[in-house]
């Protein structure tokens, strides 16, 4: 599939039904180490990014990262609304001008806005937050693109590192975060950052598998 | 879950159509973005002040927002940080052409979202500066934690910095003032039960009928260590002492002490452990200068309650002592 | 059962230490008998005011303690009416030559407690009135009732009352305004949970996930219906309506609100459900001239509201806006 | 056995026991109808008396009695507090200037009693009170009296009419006191007032049987 307007639509129309059909269970996860919210933001988040691109798509896949962006930072509130905003903000600037997303673009598009999420949050990897997802996918993508591989591959890779790194936020200490504050009661929880952020990956393969 | 509401979605913009209507002659409500303003702002030539969060810990902050305390508040989902367009046109409502300070509670989504709004601001032309409270000696300020959270010396620094911007003082004084706050008043909670998140619908956390949870902040979230449950006099003196270790408070300190229910708790049980509280700090040689004995900074319908004590200096007493007209806090006129 | 309380024997005592350590400025607690006065009583020349009734309905009526309201509380075990030598000790310290109106719940033990000491009061030669507040429309007037509860209209009353006293009016014409009050207040309440007397250590009653009690009172009773939980604007309405529906109140009058949290439900709600009311009331032609909303009248940690009207002439509206100096109710100094 | 002082105090003595067994059995009767106080009432009463009397106990039984009524009357509380004060003043009364009671001075006793609680509270029978229980009890003592019967025979039909009185609660609709709010819904359940009565009639004639 080339990955142009068509299909970034179809990645934020994914991530609608994604956050809606997962909210429940990342609002447990973060009542366990958080405020039991996580999954309320998300899907209000992109269910808002929805109704605006409905309402009105821009014609540029960039433009529509960056409307999304906006109305993620309107709409999502607490910590994941500036760092998911941020993620989209630097995603879309990645795209620029782009009309038809190659590999490498498509590694761009992530390695933009994950630095854009890492420089907002300042979380390093093992501080149990949604860069420990996000990070080995990066680096997961990134070979597999120098690989050689098309854009689905490069994403099931992506998607593979980003599961193991959700799941290896398990036994981690929060350091960053809501979660920190409860110390040692923090580790044996998976973070809900780090879920929704798979959840976002995997959107992706999903959505630009077809 | 049981709860007075209709929707969960709408929870907050009903909430606050009600607050408008209970408040008139004190302030507004504007729905988009959501933000709740004192009544005839901006006040030419006042320092602006304003603070928001997460809802559900009222009456913070919008029941602190009117004449000696706050110019605005900006109200997020509960327990959610508010978003930077609601704090941006917060700002600019109440910006008198002498700046505004934001008081900010020490999370990482009310960081991250202030300081988005603060760039906003600054390159609309109007000066913003920040005092972030991070007072609960609960959790260790290391590189281990996002730092203290903010916690009941809000309520305070609120009340201070209101009374500063009033009687005329820049933004530079009333952020100094503020940060001074900070850096003088410690606070530690106890939960007795769970609350219950409207859009989430079950109890943030499980807990036995003979435990509590120390160490908690405002969020319903677990606390650093559960206990039995013990003796109000105990749980007083557990949270006194940890909160007195830190700053250290020392004999001759003069303090403002809250008693603070988490939303739950009878008034009963508060004034019980405000005597508790006087009794620990009279030992001590520390003389409780004002107090407040209610519910100030809750965590919707926990039962719990928090100890704040700010080591006050004359300046602070007196800012304290100015009148102040708002929904949550009145007296003097 | 989860209270900050030491030993439930003991709760009262230590609550009323530090309700007196808390305002020393308004008030001063006698512990035997047990009662709650202003500073600076008897005022020479003034008409007393005084009320009672068991604790945990905080803050009434210790809390409404103080210039403009009552001159003396008494406050009684949990959910226990006080004694009779309570109320004649009460009535004594507050006599400034010119009488004492007893505010009384229409509750038997408190009838029967007050007109015991009132006989006593009047065989010490002191003059006693009282009026009985019975304001609950869930509870039937009838020959099969003990009459209507006296609910929320009971801090009207002390608040209009009070005031009435502090302007120099004689104990007839405070009694016949607290009448008045009484004649054209109407209340009714609704539970979400339980609440648990600390000496009985369990809750009142059971109650289902997903059901409330209506036409509820103020001790942790059962109310008067079961119901399934309805949401926010369907529970206002129905008790809206019936006691709109009792007095009658009709287009064109002027009301005086509460929305009154039992003790264990977040202001947050409590806000939503006032937009709730004053929509229905405008929808009448009805206008809320002064509202109160808040925890006033509680159950201790009762989850639930009640709500009351007060067709107020202009007499009772400008005795409401009276300065009032308690540690619960306070504005206009 | 004679009826004077000792066995007046005999009689508070058990109250105060009778109450500080009994006080969960009331104060749960009462929380499913009214408050859930009566039985920390009547402990905390019998208990005061018992204090008081044992500092210092008046050498009349009349005396006695009374000072036990103003003990209640001071710490008791409530309606009950009252409507037992009024009893046991009423009573003391009764006793006036007597220092061994026969038959007919223990019926008058009661009686004395039973209708100053009814002055008091001015319930009648079947509105689902404590008097359900005392008017059968003193009836049945009268007639026992009438017929000769001794002290031990005619507090035996006393303390089985005012069982069954208290009984005779239970289905009743209560119109007075605090569970008449409740309507129809205080059917099925018995008063803790009748209970309270019962068990005041009960340890009279326990104690006055050896
Ligand atoms: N500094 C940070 N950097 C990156 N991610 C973070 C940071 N702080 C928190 N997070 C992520 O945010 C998630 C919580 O998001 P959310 O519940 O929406 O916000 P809040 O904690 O404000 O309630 C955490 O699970 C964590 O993954
Ligand atoms: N008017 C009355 N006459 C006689 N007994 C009454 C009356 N009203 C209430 N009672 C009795 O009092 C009992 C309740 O006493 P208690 O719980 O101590 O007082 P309260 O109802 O004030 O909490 C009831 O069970 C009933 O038997
Ligand atoms: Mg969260
Ligand atoms: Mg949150
Ligand atoms: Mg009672
Ligand atoms: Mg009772």
């Amino acid at each position: 599939m080339a990955i142009g307007r068509e299909a970034i639509l179809g990645w934020l129309d994914a991530l609608r039904q994604v956050y809606a059909a997962n909210r429940e269970r990342l609002t447990e996860l973060d009542a366990a180490i958080g405020d039991a919210d996580h999954g309320t933001n998300m899907d209000r988040g992109f269910t808002a990014v929805h109704a605006a691109l409905a309402a009105q798509a821009p014609s540029d896949a960039g433009d529509i990262l960056k409307s999304a962006a906006m109305v993620l930072i309107r709409t999502v509130g607490g910590a994941a609304g500036p760092l998911y905003g941020t993620f989209f903000l630097r995603a879309a600037a990645a795209c620029a001008g782009k009309t038809e997303l190659s590999p490498a673009d498509v590694v761009a598009l992530f390695q933009a806005g994950i630095e854009g999420v890492q420089q907002r949050g300042k979380a390093e990897p093992g501080d149990k937050t949604m860069i420990d997802a996000l990070l080995p996918a990066l680096a997961a993508m990134r070979a597999a693109a120098a690989r050689g591989a098309d854009i689905a591959g490069l994403m099931d890779d992506g998607v593979a590192a980003a599961e193991a790194g959700m799941l290896g936020t398990i036994p981690l200490q929060a350091r960053k975060g809501r979660a920190s504050y409860l110390g040692a009661r923090s580790i044996g929880h998976q973070d809900p950052g780090a879920t929704s952020a798979f959840l976002l990956v995997k959107a992706a393969a999903a959505t630009w598998r077809a | 879950m049981k709860k007075l509401i209709n929707d969960p979605a709408n929870a907050r913009r009903e909430f606050l159509a009600g607050l408008a209507l209970a408040h008139a002659d004190l302030l507004a409500v504007i729905q988009d973005p959501v933000y709740v303003v004192r009544a005839g702002a901006p006040v030419q030539g006042k320092t602006g002040v304003i603070s928001g969060g997460g809802s559900g810990h009222e009456p913070m902050h919008a029941g602190f927002v009117g004449r000696g305390m706050l110019d605005a508040a900006c109200p997020g989902e509960v327990f959610t940080s508010p978003t930077p367009d609601q704090i941006e046109a917060a700002t600019l409502a109440v910006d008198g052409g002498a700046g505004v300070l934001h008081i900010v509670k020490n999370y990482t989504g009310d960081i991250m979202n202030f300081e988005m709004a603060a760039e906003l601001c600054q390159a609309r032309g109007v000066e913003v500066r920040a005092v972030v409270i991070n007072d609960d000696v609960a959790v260790e300020d290391s590189l281990y934690t996002a730092g203290r959270r903010g916690v009941g010396t809000t309520v305070l620094a609120e009340k201070i910095c209101g009374a500063a911007a009033e009687r005329g003082y820049g933004l530079a004084r009333v952020a100094e003032l503020g940060e001074r706050v900070n850096r003088h008043g410690r606070s530690m909670g106890v939960a007795l039960t769970s609350c219950t998140v409207p859009a989430a619908g079950r109890p943030n956390f499980v807990i036995g009928a003979d435990e509590i949870e120390m160490g908690i902040g405002i969020h319903g979230e677990p606390g650093r260590e559960r206990s039995a449950l013990l003796p109000a006099a105990e749980v007083t003196a557990r949270m006194a002492e940890a909160i007195l270790a830190d700053l250290p408070f020392t004999s001759g300190d003069r303090v403002i002490a809250i008693v603070n229910g988490m939303g739950g708790t009878p008034l009963m049980e508060l004034y019980l452990v405000y005597a508790e509280l006087e009794r620990i700090l009279r030992a001590r040689g520390i003389t409780v200068a004002r107090r407040l004995v209610g519910n100030y900074i809750t965590s919707l319908e926990m039962a719990g309650c928090s100890l704040t004590l700010l080591k006050a200096d004359d300046e602070m007493l007196s800012m304290w002592d100015d009148p102040v007209v708002t929904a949550g806090l009145r007296w003097g006129a």
